[in-house]
């Protein structure tokens, strides 16, 4: 394969990035080949330059979303026959047509604004004979029945919020604890565990996570490790075994 | 004063504040407290008023903002303004910026959140940058945990696109993504039933 | 752009600066430094234009004053424009600004960014706004790069809580914080360490 040579950057996000190789492979949106897809973001991943950690995490947690729905349509079916089985790109062929009807709106206002940019609007010019009664703002009406204790309430709600707002994306999961399980921790910890292994089933290495959180970093881990080039992960046929080597 | 002349009125009243100033004010202004000028004579006035502006000998025209009413000069005489005027920076506006207004534009109100949900990446940086350009603004809180900001666009938003209303944006309904339904058809060369 | 209409592009001039421009200045604006629209050209066009505001349609004029030349509105106009300009504005403070200036009173001296920090939006304007008003002010800059201006509540501030002093202010001790802190966190069921 060509040597890949991408700053994410010029991505504005993940379903950017995904649109794009939709684009350039003239895949259908409504019928994506998602294991050849989800193999070329990887690549993407793969050949990106050291990124900080913000940019990185939210790549990744798409190419962890990738996985898990290549994983469901590789799985047989189950045979329902009352209900049909929702196709697990459904969600994300949603997002990303929003995502793209967005991205048109956007270019649309773009030429829109080229031409409107031309216009000067003028400053105030109100004859002084005009202008002279002049209004006063009585800050005492202005504040009106408002009470001290009011004011107080607000700030309170405030703070109440602030703190609320911690993170808005980690606080949504609503019983993690910030920051207890962090990705940078769980890179040594995997590392260590699998130094100089080989044939670590992919299954037995996760399966000793506890928490859902704990899985998803430990998945990312293993994704960051393989970035580095720290590990190898290999599977010898359809439905085998995952199998990481270790390469240190 | 009954005999005033509206149109005249108009001019100098959007004249002198330069800024954007409602139709009902001006209909008070015109007439009085109690007893506005009526609005379809009002309107009549300001429709001739438009056309008036339009013409090829006049350097400034008559712009509507939602029910606001603004004068500012042509897009033609940018150039020759530049040379006595100094013209306000423009804020160049990033593709990061232009998505996230647009969600803006559309969705209205709208929370960080949602903003976050459709981009799949964080948005923080850009909504503040756009609350800075006076371009969306906060608009209330959402009755929900947290109580979020809700954004809006602002008036100066109209503005800098050359609108005068929210119905005006380019449509990006439903039809629009049935479009690029079928365009993502041609292009995959097969039929998708849904 | 030799086919310019000389009268529009004066008009969009002097609408814009609003204030008295030479005759000399505008001919090079409409043509070149090397190469200014002739004298004799720029006679006609301005006389042209002159006389056609003063049509009873027209709210604005154009006047000459020691060959400048400026628009100003029409002096029978003035009353008019004086309904809209002494409309008795409704001021209110909305959320932001109440949500702004509660912080100003509880933190002050604080800095701009410590406002925005706090409420996770800019807030320039709501800043701006409280000044005008006479509820905040600048009552000094911090000692860090930049110089940020720090803000405080005023003494209309306190007169109108009927306050004399800000220690009047209801209690929020770090020991308060620490409480809402508390129990935000009994209410998301969460342990968050710090």
């Amino acid at each position: 394969m060509e040597k890949l040579d991408i700053k994410l950057e010029t991505f504005e996000g993940p379903l950017d990035l995904l649109l794009h190789l939709i684009e350039k492979n003239k895949f259908n949106i409504f019928d994506i080949p998602i294991v050849e897809i989800t193999k070329q973001y990887l690549d993407y991943l793969d050949a990106m330059e050291e990124e900080d950690m913000d940019v990185m995490s939210e790549f990744l947690v798409m190419a962890a979303t990738l996985i898990s729905i290549k994983s469901k349509m590789l799985l047989p079916k189950e045979e329902t026959e009352e209900e049909e089985e929702e196709d697990p790109r459904a969600e994300l062929v949603k997002s990303l047509l929003e995502y793209k009807m967005y991205k048109y709106a956007s270019s649309e206002l773009k030429d829109m604004s080229i031409d409107a940019a031309n216009a000067y609007f003028k400053q105030e010019s109100i004859p002084k004979e005009v202008k002279e009664v002049k209004e006063d703002i009585d800050p005492a009406e202005l504040i009106g029945d408002m009470t001290m204790q009011q004011l107080n309430e607000i700030f309170k709600t405030l703070l109440r919020r602030e703190i609320d707002r911690v993170d808005p994306v980690r606080s949504k999961f609503g019983t993690i604890t910030r920051e207890e399980i962090r990705l940078e921790d769980k890179i040594i910890e995997i590392r260590n565990e699998i130094k100089g292994l080989k044939s670590i089933n992919f299954k037995t290495l996760l399966g000793a996570k506890r928490g859902r959180l704990n899985l998803i970093v430990s998945f990312l881990a293993i994704l960051e490790l393989m970035k580095s080039g720290a590990l190898v992960i290999r599977q010898d046929e359809m439905f085998g075994d995952i199998l990481i080597d270790s390469l240190e | 004063m009954s005999d005033m002349n509206y149109k005249a009125a108009i001019e100098a009243i959007l004249f002198a504040t330069g800024s954007a100033i409602e139709g009902s004010k001006l209909m008070v202004a015109l007439g009085t407290e109690e007893e506005p000028v009526p609005k379809k004579v009002f309107n009549e006035a300001i429709k001739a008023l438009m056309a008036e502006y339009e013409s090829e000998d006049r350097g400034i025209r008559l712009i509507e903002l939602d029910g606001k009413y603004q004068l500012c000069t042509k897009n033609d005489y940018y150039e020759v303004l530049g040379k006595i005027v100094n013209m306000p920076k423009k804020h160049t506006l990033t593709d990061v910026l232009l998505e996230t207004l647009s969600i803006v534009a559309y969705k209205q109100p709208v929370t960080r959140a949602e903003i976050e949900k459709i981009r799949g990446v964080s948005c923080s940086h850009a909504v503040n940058r756009l609350v800075e350009y006076n371009l969306i603004c906060e608009v209330g809180r959402l009755d929900a945990p947290g109580h979020p900001i809700l954004f809006g666009t602002t008036d100066d938003f109209l503005r800098s696109f050359g609108i005068s209303s929210m119905d005006e944006l380019p449509d990006i309904s439903p039809d629009k993504i049935e479009d690029f339904r079928r365009q993502a058809e041609e292009e995959a060369g097969i039929e998708v039933t849904t």
